[in-house]
Parts: C-alpha cells; structure tokens; sequence
C-alpha cells in the first residue's frame, strides 16, 4: 500500500526519531547524549509546565467544544442550495482560508486593550468598562480562546454540512409524520446521521486541542505573564528559543501520549452513540 | 370530524405533472383503497395528505381545517412508508417507540403499547435489532408497527404488505382490519393487491395518470367499471376484451357479435348507439363457462392448471387471446378447440371513448 | 558543487544588496557563490546539522555565536590571518572571542540602538529635543494626553512604542539599553566571566523606573506592547511618538511616517548615562566545509571597504548599518547626517554578553519582565532575585559564572 | 359513484419553487416571512462576525497605510502601492511555487486518502483500529519536533537513498500523507450502503471501478471537505518547505508572507496585501467545492 | 453447465444461525422459486449463492466449480435486490448500463440493451431520471432491468415483483418466463406470491426456519405437500385444519371424525397408525362445497363477496374456524348455519409430528 510508505518514509520514521531524540541530550555536531528518563524528569518537574498544562486543558477544552458546537450551529443555519446562502457560507469560511498570522493581527486590532479599541468601545457602549483583552492574565487566555472558536467553528462548519449532505431526507419525513418537533429531529435525527462528521470533528478536536499554538503564538506568545503559556509554546520556546531539543521532544512524547489517550477517548465517544 | 377532502388537488415536480386535479371525499371512519398502475400517483397523493409533498394548487381539508400548510405533525396523521424510512440507528424498539418518546409519552405505557404492537406483528424477538439486520418483510412489519402504536385520526399505508408472505400477510390484513373497526380511524391505503384491496376497502379509488378513474365499493368496481381502464385494472386475471359490432339495439341492450362470436345480447345504455357501431364487449374470464355450443370459439394455447381452478388461455380466429378461469381442475389439450358460452348479464359493452354502456 | 554556500538570515531585500556583494566578490575571486537567504535561520540549519551538512558560511546576528561555537557548529578563525584583519577594531574582534580565548567570527556590520522621536508633535506640543530620562518622560507623557496629531481625538496617541514581546526575548534587547541608562544592568563582567546584578538596587531601581513606564500614566507606551510582535507600525502609523530602536527602520520611516517628520537621536541621558545596545552581525565557518581558501576569501572581501560599502549602498536594504572597517565613514556613504548619530551612538553603546550563551538568559529576562510589568506587581525585588538565581544557575552550568 | 372527466383540465397556476422544508435539518421553508426574516437577520451576523474582521484585512491591504489600532473596511487612503511593493518582493513566485505544490500535493494526498481510507473502512482486517491509530497519532506531535529528523530523511531517503531535498517532491510527498483525509474518507466511506457495493459487486465491476464510479460519487461530500482541507493544509505547509528547499526561490507563500511579516522596512499593508493574495486560491477552491458539501445524493438508493 | 448444488449449507450471524443444513440441486435452466414466511432466510440464501455472503459451511457448486470463494462479479450471477440498490448519483439509464459499461460493450449494442429492458418494462420515459426521481414500482423495474441485460447463466431474483400493480406484474412475469425460456438460464426468484410462484417455477423450494421443507413441482406441493407447514403455507387462502380422530384404520385409507365433522374417509398412509390416534385433517377452503347433508357443519361468521367467488368464514363447534371458497356470488346469511361437504381424496391427513400420511 502505498500510502503506508509515504507514511513510513515521512512520518513514521520522523516520529521514532523524534522519540529516539526525547531520551537524548542533542547536541547534532558533538554527538548526542543518551540521558534516559532526564529529559522527561525535567518537563515533569518544571513548574512552568504544570501551569502550561493546566492552560492547555483549558484552552483547548473550550476551544475544542466552542468550535464544535459552533461549527454546528452554523452548518444547521446555513445549510440549503440558496444562492445567498451559499455567498454567507462562503464569507462565514473566510477566517480558516486566511493566514494564522494575518488573523492574529486583525484580533489584536479588535482586542486593542485602549478603551477606544474595537471591542472595547462595542462593550463601551453597553456601558462596560475597557478590559485589556490580551494583557490581562486573567482574561488573556479566554481571549485567545474567542479567537479559537471563532477560526474553528467554520472549519467544522464544513465538516457538518458534508455530514449534513448525507442525511437521507426521508427519515426527516418520517419524523415529521411522526409529530417530532424541531428539537427532536435534530436531536434524533440529524445528530446520529451525522456519526461520520461527529466522529472526524472529535478525533480532530482531541488530536488538536492539547497542541494548540498557532492562535496562541500570534496573539501573546504565551504572555502576559505566563497567562496563555501553553504546553507547545513550552516546546516551541524550550527547543528552538533555547535549543533544548532533547526536553522539547520529550515533552512532545508526553502530548502524543496525551493526544491518544484522549482522541481514543473521542472514538469511544462517537461508538457508544453508534451503539446506542 | 376526521373527514377528509381533496379539492382539485394538483402536483407537478417541476415540469412533469404526477396529479393532475383531483377531487376525493373521504368519510370519517372510512377505509379507502388507492389502486392504481405503478407510477401513477398514488404514493404522491398520500404524500400530499400527509404534508410530505407541498400541494401545487388545490385544497387539503382534514375535518374542518384546511390543512396544505399544516405540519405533517400536526395533522393526526400517521404514515407507512413504502421505502419503510425506520431510522438507522434506533432499535426496532426505538423505532416504533419514536412517537410515544417524542410526545411524551409514560414509559409502561410506551412500553406495553411496542410490545403489543410487536406481538401483533410477531417481531418480539426481532425488538433490539437494528434495521440493517432486518430482512424486507421484517422491515416493512416495523414501519407498520411505527404507525400503529400511534393510533392517529388518519392512518397512510403505502404497499405495507408488499414484503410480507401470504401468511402474515393475510395475518395483518385481518389486524389492520381490526384495528380499523376498533379505532374508527379514517385509514388510506395503497396496495397493488386485489384481494388487498377487495377485502379491506370500504371504497376503492382507482388512479391512472394522476387522475381519479373511479372511486367505488369494491363489488362496485368489479361489477359495474366505469370505464376500460377500470375494467382492465380490477380483477384478476385482467377481464376479456373484444372487439364487436351492434347488430341491433334493442330495450336496455344491444345485440352484438363479432367473427368470433355468434350474435348475443348484452344489457346496456343505448342512448347513442346504432346498429354497426363498433363498441369493446368485456368478459370476466371467470364468467366463461365450457360449453359445446357457447357463442366464443377459440383454440386452447396455454393451460395452467392450478388444482383448484384452471386457467386457459385460448386464441381467437382473429389472433387475440382469451382468457378463462375455470372451477376445478380441468384436464384440456393443448391446441384443441374449444367453446366458451357467457351470461350476458356479466358482461359489459365499452364505447369508443372507452366509457361503460351500463345499463 | 564548487560554489560557495552561504546564508544570511535576511528578507527579500536585504538578500538582494547581499546577492550584488557576492557578485562583486566572484567576479573579483572567480569563487561562485550559492547564496541563501531565509527568515527560518535556526531551523533550517537545525535541519541540515542534523544532516551534518552545513552551509560553508553564515553570516548571522552576533548573539547565536556562543551557541553554535559550544554545538561545534562553526570553526575557529585565526584574525591575523585574514587579510586586512587590521582594518576592524579592537572592539569589533572582542566581539567575536570566545570565553575561551578563540575567535569564532568575523565582524561585519555594527549599530546602536537610537531614539526616533516624532519632531513635527515634538514641536507642536512646544518641547524641546530631550536631554535627559525626565525630559524623555515628559514628552512621552504629552504625547499620550495632549493629542499631537491634533485629530481631536484624545487617547489614540501614545508616549513610546515598545517591542514587548518575549519572541527570542526581544524584549531583553529593548529593556538593556533602559537599563544602562539607569545604571542598572542585568550582569556584568567579561572575558567569560560574569556576575548577576539584575537584582542588585541600582538594577531594582532602573526596573521600578521601568516598570513606572507600562503602569504609571495610562498610555505612556502603547497599550498592548507587552503581546505586540512588533511596535513599528504604532511609530509608522501616527499613534507613538518615541521609539528606541535599530537604524535599520529609517527606510521605513522615511516613507511613513515621513522624513521630515522625525528625528533621530542620542539616547536621553539617566542616572547611569546614555549608554544603548551594539547590536552587530558577524561572519561564521561552517564546521563541514571544506572549502577553508575559499571561506576566507569571502571573508576578507566582506571586511574590505569595498564590500563594506556595497553592503550599505547597493539596491534593497543596507546589509552593514554601520561599517566595522575602520577605514569607512558612515555618513558620508550613506549621504545622510543621521547616520553621524548612530555613529556616535555606537561609540557609547554595549554589547550584550556573547561570549558565553546567553541566550537562555535573554529568554529569562524577557519573561520575568513581561509578567512583571503586565501584572505591575510591586514585588520586584523578590522577581528579580528569582531570575538571578536562575541566570546564575544558567551561567554556571556553562562555567561562566564569575 | 364519480366518474373522472377523461382529460386533464388545465392547470390554474403554476408554482415556481419546488422545495420542501425536508432538505434541511432544520426545515426551513422558501418564502415564509417570518422564518426568512430570522434566518436573513443570523446571515447578517454570521457575516458581520465572520467576514467583518477578514474584509478589514482586505481593506488594509488596499491602504497605504494601515491603522494598527483601528479597523476599517474602507482604506483611507486607497492605494495598490502594497501590491506594487509585495510583487516586488516576488510574491508572485512564491505564489505559483505554492500553487504549483498544492496542486500536486492535493492530487497525491486525494489519492492516497482515498485508497487507505477505502482499506480502512470497506476492507475488513484485524488491527483496522489500530492503523487507523497510527494514522492519527502522526497528526500529533508537532511538526516542529519532527521537522528536523523529516530534514534528514528527505536529504537521504533510507534504504532508498535518494535525496530529494531541493526537489518538488520533498514537499509533494510529505503532504501527501495526510491522516486527517484518511481520517475523512474512511468516516464517510463506512456510511455507504452495503448493499450498492454488492450490486456493483455482481455487476463484475473490479474494486478500482467501484471505488472510483459507485463509492466516490457517493462520497461526493467527504472528497469535497478532503479537497478543501487539503488544499488549505498544504498551502499553509510552513516548515516544510523551509527544510525541503536548497534556494530562497523554492520556498512557499507563506514563508514569503513572515518574511514579510519580519521585514521592518514594509508596513503593515504589504503583509496585509501579501496575504489577501494568499487566501485567494483557497477561497476559490472552497468556492468551486462547496456545492458538493450541500446536496444530498444518497436518498433513493436502497429501502428501510 | 449451470447447475447449482448446495452442500450441507449453514448461516450465522453472529449467535443466530440463519441457515442450517441446506441441501438443494438445482439443474441448468430449471426455474426454481424460494417461498417461506418472512426472515425464514431466502434472502440470504439468495445472497449466499450470489457471493455476498460467506458461506458458515458447507459447499457451493457453480457448474463443476467449487464456488465457496469465488468473487461475486466471477460468478456469472446477476441479482435483482430486494431493497433494490440502485446507484442513486446514475440515471435509470446508467444503472441499467453499468454492467455492460465495466464489461466494455460497444456503445450501440449497450445502447439498443438498455432501450430494450425499458421498453419490457415499460419505462422508456423515465431513462434520465434518478432513482430518488421514481416511484416504488419504478425503482423496482429499474433493478430487474439492470439484472435482464446482464444474460448472466444464473439470475437471482429477491420479490422483484413486490412494488408492481397487478398488470404490470402479470406482464413483467410473463416477461420473466419468456426470458427464462429463451436464454436457458438458470433462475432463482424468492416471492410471497402464490401466483407467482406457481406459474413461473418449474420448482418451489419451501423454506421455513432456515431449514428446507419440501422441493417439489407445484402441483406436487399443493396437492402433496409433505408436512403441516408446506400445506398451510401453499395455497390460498389457507388450508383448513381440523383435529380428528382415527375411527377406524382401512385399506389405503382412514377412517377419521370429530365433535364437528361425521365420519368419512380419506386415503392415506396407514403405517403405524392406530384407531384412536389423533391427526390433523387438511382440507383445502376450495374443496369445500355447501351440500345440505355435508359433514362439516358451521355457523357463518364473515363473508366476502368478490363477484366471481364468496369466501365464507365459519365457527365450527369447537371454537375453531374454517374457510371455504365458494364458486360464484353465494349470498348467505351471516350467523345462519350451514354444512360443507368435501372430496376425502383431496384431504391430506397429518400425523402428531405434523408429516403427512400421503397415500
Ligand atoms: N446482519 C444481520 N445480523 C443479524 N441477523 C440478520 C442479519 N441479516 C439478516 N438477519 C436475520 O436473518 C434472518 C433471515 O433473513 P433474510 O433476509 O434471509 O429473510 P427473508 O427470508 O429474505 O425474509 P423476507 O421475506 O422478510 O425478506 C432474519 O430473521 C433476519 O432478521
Ligand atoms: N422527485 C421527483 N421528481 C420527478 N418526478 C417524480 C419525483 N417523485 C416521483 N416522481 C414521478 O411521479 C410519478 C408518481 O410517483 P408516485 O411515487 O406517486 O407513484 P406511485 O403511484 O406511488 O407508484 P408505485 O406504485 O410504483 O409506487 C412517477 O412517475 C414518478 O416517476
Ligand atoms: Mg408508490
Ligand atoms: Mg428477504
């Protein structure tokens, strides 16, 4: 099969290198160093990095499940063939076709913690008082969450309107007939025909929740003050700020062995629904 | 109060028109029996009942509302789908449970309705299946079951037996039947079955080409059709057509006859009709009889011969078959000639136009 | 594959004023060249030491010395063996020496960090050019309450603009030159050597006058700065009056906000003097080469007054800011009296510990700040006494600690 | 008794629309004013959230000078001077490089997605589980970590020993294994009725055939979601093309977009500019593939 | 050369064995029908044989060919399914053609199949369209068509006639069997109907719990059927049974009565039965004729007149009711009594494991 060697060749052995590396004092001209379990001694111990986990957990918790359910709610509003529907899914897609970076500017326009920033002078109006978005460390990270959702929801979007696609419309007719109101049929209906969708939108959620860093890194770079420091900010600034490669990947172990337990949590999840 | 009307019903899928104006009155109470050749529009005007399909233009009343734009939920309807429709991933249980969960209903008395409904239908064994692991007939019996636990005002059944063996089949007829008199719920019902169709209906609607031929009693339809299309469509095997000429037309009949049938006479309207005319004489192949000096000749081609009646087909000087049920086993030779005689009473003359003469 | 391979972390347009001085240098040598230019330095060379196949030469920042010489990555250079070694000063071959003794590099450009100040709101607001910390600090307060761009809109000015952001602790770069003012440094010493004195209280007192910058008056700096990539556009787009920073955006500011809209100048005078940071850019030999005639050559030529002054004039963007050939006048290459000032800058100005990899430190500094400011805690001293311990554990695991 | 006239009256009128509120989960009905206002008030948000900020970058991207503190979606001083600049820059090159990448890439990967997602879902084989595990498990951990040891494989390809670093395929094969469309195709595979795979099956078509006439066309949907994603994966490929490449002119738009982002002397408006350029092509792919993520086309196929 | 055998065949799915032990020779070109309640197997019987499902095990014989393993498309098979199955993204037209697409027939050849199947079954009209465009019934011709331009050496039909109005189906039958007769193929059909059943098959395969209950012609199995199953479940409507009693064991024949019925006599094998013994009594509903002095006596419960014949429901004494199909319109009155008397050498005696005592 030739995937499996595309596979092989370009992920498979990277990984195992990347593994090998976890246990590995890298120094790639003088010769690495085997230092066994070090390495994962010094993530494990490093205070930063429980902060950092706990970040993760809640960023990309919230992210994850704010993207799914938002990702649904706008493949169930904008799903139909109109032709002005089709122009508001377009726009509504915008965010996932621009660059990360890009975005990350446009937000820390609107974020712009000045109380005539764009956000702040919205809230104004309702008679809030300015909150520094992005400076606050007890705000910054739900900040940066907003931006999560707000890029991932129309990721998903497209995931659920393919899922959408396939529902075979005369269950819909059944459970019409069948005095299902609104809520029921979504609930009955729609959601468990949406099985295929549900289970990509989970597995990718679980896969890419606790590696989140793209929003992150724009945005604060994991400040102010550590706030949105999460767990691959960590990676990033320990193996390439400070070339520490060695922690960094075996920290990134730890996240891979994380991201299985947690995405087979996500396959379970959509099985038991099947079962159900 | 469950009463329903069509008035000037139309339907058309963009270009193509499926209903092409029709207008029914349904009794409450009532069981009708839509019959029609497949395609015709039986299974879109049921649709169009249960709110499934939007109506084109005409009106829908069921009881005093007029019902086009209600929601199919909300019109006391409940509906057996030809293609079934069970949902997937919900157990048979669930399934037919669908309903009762959705309008809340208690869980004992969801629960013994599924499985009366289960035991009606002789599934309780079959309750924690999916559908997949269904085979047709079990499948059909589900959506059967879905519709009955509702116990609505109207009751839609598309081909619900179609799947089944004649066994459970004439089983559930008899429940449906039963139900039916039990509920005096208005039920509509399309089958292609004649027994079907003859035995559970109180009145028969025939469609073809999206136009009603001829609503009826069944014995109605079968003894008086009012056109050849009815006539063609009710009984089985389909009634004899041949063609023959007025030899004379006398008071409430006409004399007539062919080069295959020696002249007889046949009841029937005379108003238009004048001697030479060519009209279509229809004979119920049950009602020919064995005869050495019948009027009808013809030569024996098939025989079929079933053990408690035998079927003949026999060809006539002019080419075309005919076709007899006879009683019992009759043991003919193929290619021998034989005679069949009719009661004239039975027999139907059709116009030009195809419209009955009946007297 | 006979060309030399070379790369320079640069953008587009730096990469083509590098691309006509390699020119020169094969027309001048015949040695063909096979220039990279990217923005992913460190990585892609991560990449290919990890292939243990290096580019021949690298001409990078001044800063990554310390770190690649430890990894083994790039050669020892022996000065006196370059020709015109002579030409660059003192100061300039102290850069690149090692802790060790040995050099590591061959200078190539140098600057100071100097102010920009907006002149036009400057004079429209009536203040004159400032000379010391308090004038800095006045200005930078009318700038943020007394809306010099006259739009009538208060608040969408402010005083400074910062780059705060701890990306490869950039911020460090920016607070260093503050911090000398002050008298405050983060360690001090030399030669390999070093003693931590971020916590020292003249260094607490520089970062209380700091700290009094991002949280006394509410705009002083502009808000966001302590996330902001990048604090250019704020100077660039009317909104920030001051702004410390490397000559390298006078281009820039030539075209937006306009040339005759600012000035350049000596840093304002604290406690501890107008001292700002060297920032340089030097020349390595890659540890695989084996090319050795071939990358001294280009060496030597980089050095020599006629690439140094290509790297200034030729088309796209100046590669040397300031020539480190002693030979080369600045301002008259340039045609333009505000490199005079970064010139003069330079002569009062210090380099940032490369001799020992302070790159961990610099990290360190910059979020230790970062969270101080942002959370305008008044615990600074305990945060600052945090940090020296862990720079010192930093410096003596690399047994530079004095 | 009532007899039917024999022809068909003409028809009172005709309606134009033929829609019913089944083709959505939520049953929305063409021309009923009170739903139709609600829903054109949630598009006016959805757009006003969703596109606003997005159409500030374009606007920036067609202003000289854009505000770092403010957003506008009119430039003020309109200009196409960023693109004058960026093109400069050679943005362009950067640009066919991506697209000359993503073409290819997506190619390979659809095709690659399509035949292991195939194996995974209609193939019954132990371990299916735990392939497809494997599979996902390469999404998780960070590129950055993989990136160099992916540098030397691409510089020498074990057992093979090729290199490809410098060439198209060093990034073309890399983004070719994608698990995320694995992950897709093999989900929405699974769905397909069984009992068309077997009338195709009797019909003598080969499996390749079945894949490509009968279970593609069924997936309609998935390719399209594949296709997207794809595409805008592979366009914002980052690191790759950085180990991959031997010469600055091989690289990627994004690369040319951070170092336009790191190049003090543009402002704000060419990186805007540069990356107006960059979302074009995805939007158009998604434009050109959306339809098929909206019709259902599996209805009428099998009963129950 | 098409001869199919089945050896010792079983089925499971899961826990539950669908299939088990079928043994079945089928000759080349023999039209053999499967009948059976619903989920007794014939579907996946059908399916086995097609190679859609794995064989639990036992063998299957293709010809000379062990088939077990062999790839369904190799099989020279072609299948109508009962759930249909069509392609849903092709047009009727490419649905019937895709076969011969994958096999590379010439454009005009394919072109002049397709429009010969639609014209059999009569959907010309419909050849652009897409299956979510049909009715029931068109869905239906579709997937016969697409099997009939195969000419495949083995057909396998599951009810394709299920969704047809009764011409449609008659036609399409008569269709089948011309078919049949002129390519020489083998075929296999599952129906619920009787009619069906008995006019196409050359034999009928009575299934029943996955297990085979009788092969026979279909006379054979209406006039002889080998059990209690087959008998009641050949035939319509059902045949009668009654518990008697042995009188008195005879030459080739016993004697046999109950509370309802007097004395009388019916042939049969008298092997180890004894007076005393109590049998099951089978009598056909159409060998029952009203006689004044009939042994048989009933009080009508429910009458169906259907013009050519009156089907009469009667309680007998013990609670049990019977069914006689009477000849003609037979207006009797409901609750009066009445006697039927029966021709013993068309009654079938059943002993207690429910075998027949076939003369
Ligand atoms: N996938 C499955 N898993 C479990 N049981 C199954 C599965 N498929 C079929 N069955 C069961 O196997 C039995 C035989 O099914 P089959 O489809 O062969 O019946 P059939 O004779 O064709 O019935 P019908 O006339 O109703 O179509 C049924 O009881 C059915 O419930
Ligand atoms: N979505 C559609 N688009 C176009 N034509 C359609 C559509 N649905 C049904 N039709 C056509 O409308 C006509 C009536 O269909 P309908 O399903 O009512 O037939 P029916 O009488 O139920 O037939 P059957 O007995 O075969 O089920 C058919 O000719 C069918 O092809
Ligand atoms: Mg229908
Ligand atoms: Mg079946």
């Amino acid at each position: 099969m030739p995937a499996l060697l595309l596979f092989l060749y370009f992920k498979f052995i990277p990984m195992f290198a990347g593994i090998q590396m976890s246990f590995q004092k890298v120094r790639p001209f003088l010769g690495n160093e085997w230092v066994g379990w070090s390495n994962y001694a010094a993530v494990l111990n490093d205070s930063r990095f429980h902060d950092a986990i706990v970040h993760t957990l809640i960023l990309g918790f919230g992210q994850s499940i704010g993207a799914v359910i938002g990702g649904l709610v706008l493949a169930l509003l904008l799903e139909g063939a109109s032709k002005t529907l089709w122009f508001v899914r377009t726009a509504a897609f915008l965010p996932v076709v621009t660059a990360t970076a890009v975005i990350g500017e446009v937000w820390r326009i609107i974020y712009f913690p000045a109380p005539n920033g764009f956000l702040n002078s919205a809230i104004g109006s309702l008679g809030l008082d300015p909150v520094r978005w992005l400076e606050d460390p007890a705000v910054a990270l739900y900040s940066v969450m907003a931006v999560g959702i707000w890029q991932g929801a129309p990721y998903n979007m497209v995931i659920f309107l393919a899922g959408l696609a396939g529902v075979d419309r005369s269950l819909y007719e059944a459970s019409a007939i069948d005095g299902a109101k609104l809520r029921h049929r979504l609930w009955y209906v729609t959601l468990p025909a949406l099985r295929p969708a549900m289970t990509i939108v989970l597995v990718l959620a679980a896969v890419r929740s606790l590696r989140v860093f793209t929003d992150v890194w724009v945005l604060t770079g994991g400040g102010p003050a550590g706030a949105t420091d999460v767990w691959m900010t960590r990676i990033y600034s320990l193996g390439f700020e400070r070339n520490q490669m060695g922690i960094a990947s075996a920290a990134s172990i730890l996240l891979l062995i994380a991201s299985i337990a947690l995405t087979a949590l996500a396959l379970l999840i959509t099985r038991k629904r099947a079962e159900k | 109060m469950a009463r329903l009307q069509l008035k000037d019903v139309y339907k058309s899928f963009n270009q193509t028109d499926v209903i092409t104006g029709i207008d029914l009155d349904i009794e409450h109470g009532e069981f009708v029996v839509f019959v029609g050749p497949s395609g015709c529009g039986k299974s879109t005007l049921l649709r169009m009942i249960a709110g499934l399909e939007t109506i084109s233009s005409g009106e829908l009343w069921i009881g005093d509302e007029l019902c086009n734009d209600v929601h199919p939920g909300d019109r006391g309807i409940a509906m057996v789908f030809q293609s079934y429709a069970l949902y997937p991933h919900m157990s048979v249980y669930d399934n037919i449970g669908f309903n009762m969960r959705v309008t809340g209903t208690p869980r004992e008395v969801r629960d013994s309705k599924i499985k009366n409904a289960a035991r009606i239908l002789q599934m309780e064994h079959l309750l924690e299946r999916k559908p997949s692991q269904l085979s047709g007939g079990q499948r059909q019996r589900v959506a059967i079951g879905r519709a009955i636990v509702r116990e609505p005002r109207v009751f839609l059944f598309d081909e619900p037996l179609s799947n089944l063996d004649a066994a459970l089949r004439v089983d559930t007829r008899m429940e449906l039947a039963k139900l039916h008199r039990d509920l005096g719920a208005t039920m509509i019902y399309v089958t292609h079955d004649q027994v079907e169709a003859m035995t559970l209906a109180d009145k028969i609607v025939v469609l073809n080409g999206g136009v009603v031929q001829q609503v009826g009693t069944p014995i109605e339809l079968y003894q008086r059709p009012a056109n050849l299309f009815v006539a063609g469509f009710i009984g089985s095997p389909k009634m004899n057509f041949i063609s023959v000429e007025v030899s004379d037309v006398g008071q409430g009949g006409l004399k007539v006859k062919s080069p295959d049938i020696s002249e007889c006479e046949v009841p029937a309207a005379t108003g238009n009709v004048k001697a030479g005319d060519r009209l279509t004489l229809g004979i119920r192949p049950q009602e020919l009889k064995l005869e050495p000096d019948g009027p009808i000749t013809g030569n024996v081609t098939v025989l079929e011969r079933l053990g408690s009646e035998t079927i003949v087909n026999a060809d006539l000087a002019d080419g075309k078959a005919i076709l007899a049920v006879l009683e019992g086993d009759r043991p003919l030779d193929i290619g021998s000639s034989v005679k069949f005689a009719f009661d004239g009473s039975k027999a139907v003359l059709f116009d030009g136009e195809g419209s009955a003469l009946l007297p | 594959q006979d060309a030399l391979e070379v790369w320079s972390r640069s953008g587009p347009q730096a990469a083509e004023t590098y691309k006509a001085v390699f020119a020169a240098f094969t027309e001048k040598t015949g040695i063909p060249v096979e220039y990279l230019a990217t923005v992913e330095f460190e990585t892609q060379l991560q990449a290919r030491a990890a292939a243990r196949d290096l580019p021949d030469v690298l001409i990078y920042d001044q800063a990554s010395m310390a770190s690649y010489a430890n990894a083994g990555m790039i050669l020892p250079v022996v000065p006196e063996d370059l020709a015109g070694h002579d030409q660059l000063s003192e100061a300039s071959w102290d850069s690149v020496r090692m802790a060790d003794g040995g050099y590591y590099g061959v200078p190539f450009s140098q600057h100071a960090q100097v102010t920009f100040i907006r002149s036009d709101w400057r004079e429209k607001l009536g203040f004159d050019v400032p000379q010391t910390h308090d004038d800095l600090s006045a200005l930078a307060t009318a700038f943020a309450t007394q809306d010099p761009d006259g739009n009538g809109v208060d608040g969408d000015t402010y005083g400074m603009a910062v780059p705060g952001t701890t990306d490869r602790g950039f911020f460090t770069w920016w607070l260093s030159s503050y911090m000398m003012q002050r008298g405050g440094s983060f360690v001090t010493g030399g030669e390999g050597k070093y003693t931590v004195t971020v916590n020292t209280p003249d260094s607490v007192a520089a970062v209380e006058w700091i700290q009094n910058l991002f949280c006394g008056t509410p705009s002083l700096v502009q808000p966001g700065a302590l996330t902001n990539a990048s604090a250019t556009p704020f100077f660039a787009e009317n909104h920030a009056g001051i702004y410390q920073t490397g000559p390298y955006a006078i281009a820039n500011f030539d075209k937006a906000p306009g040339k005759d809209k600012y000035e350049i100048i000596i840093a304002p005078a604290g406690p501890g003097g107008k001292t700002t940071l060297t920032e340089r850019t030097s020349i390595y030999f890659g540890a695989t080469s084996s090319k050795p005639d071939q990358q001294k050559a280009l060496a030597e030529f980089l050095i020599s007054p006629e690439a140094q002054s290509l790297g200034m004039t030729a088309p796209g963007q100046p590669v040397v800011r300031l020539p480190v050939n002693t030979t080369l006048n600045a301002a008259e290459i340039y045609g333009d009296d505000r490199w005079a000032v970064v010139a003069d800058q330079l002569t009062d100005s210090q380099l940032m510990p490369s001799d020992v990899d302070f790159t961990t430190a610099r990290l360190d500094i910059a979020e230790t700040f970062q969270s101080m400011f942002s959370q305008c805690t008044s615990d600074i001293q305990g945060q600052l006494d945090g940090l020296a311990g862990r720079i010192s554990d930093e410096l003596s695991q690399q047994n530079a600690l004095q | 008794m009532s007899i039917a006239k024999a022809s068909s009256r003409p028809r009172p009128k005709r309606p134009q629309v033929n829609s019913s509120s089944f083709d959505t989960a939520l049953g929305w009905q063409p021309g009923r004013t009170a739903t139709t206002l609600l829903r054109a008030a949630v598009c006016a948000i959805i757009l006003f959230v969703f596109a606003g900020p997005i159409l500030t970058i374009i606007a920036g991207a067609f202003d000289l000078n854009p505000d770092p503190t403010r957003l506008t979606l009119i430039p003020r001083n309109p200009s196409l001077e960023n693109f004058a600049v960026a093109t400069q820059r050679g943005i362009w090159g950067f640009f066919w490089n991506s697209l000359l990448i993503a073409g290819f890439g997506l190619l390979l990967q659809i095709i690659v997605a399509v035949t292991a997602g195939y194996a995974l879902a209609r193939r019954k084989f132990r371990g299916q589980a735990i392939v497809l595990g494997i599979f996902l498990a390469t999404m998780m951990l960070p590129e950055e970590v993989v990136a160099v040891p992916l540098a030397v494989v691409l510089g020498d390809l074990p057992l093979v020993g090729i290199s490809l670093r410098g060439t198209i395929f060093a990034v073309i094969l890399p983004v070719a294994a994608s698990a995320f469309s694995i992950l897709v195709m093999a989900a929405f595979m699974r769905d397909i009725p069984d009992e068309i795979v077997e009338a195709a099956t009797i019909d003598g078509a080969s499996e390749m055939r079945i894949l490509i006439e009968i279970i593609l066309p069924m997936c309609k949907p998935a390719l399209g979601v594949v296709a997207i994603f794809g595409f805008i994966g592979i366009w914002d490929q980052y690191l790759l093309p950085i180990i991959a490449a031997n010469r600055t002119s091989d690289y990627m738009i994004t690369v040319a977009l951070a170092s336009l982002r790191a190049d003090v002397q543009v402002g704000t408006g060419v990186l805007l500019a540069g990356a107006f350029l960059a979302l074009i092509p995805s939007l158009i792919v998604y434009l050109l593939l959306q339809n098929s993520l909206v019709r259902g086309i599996t209805s009428g196929a099998i009963k129950g």
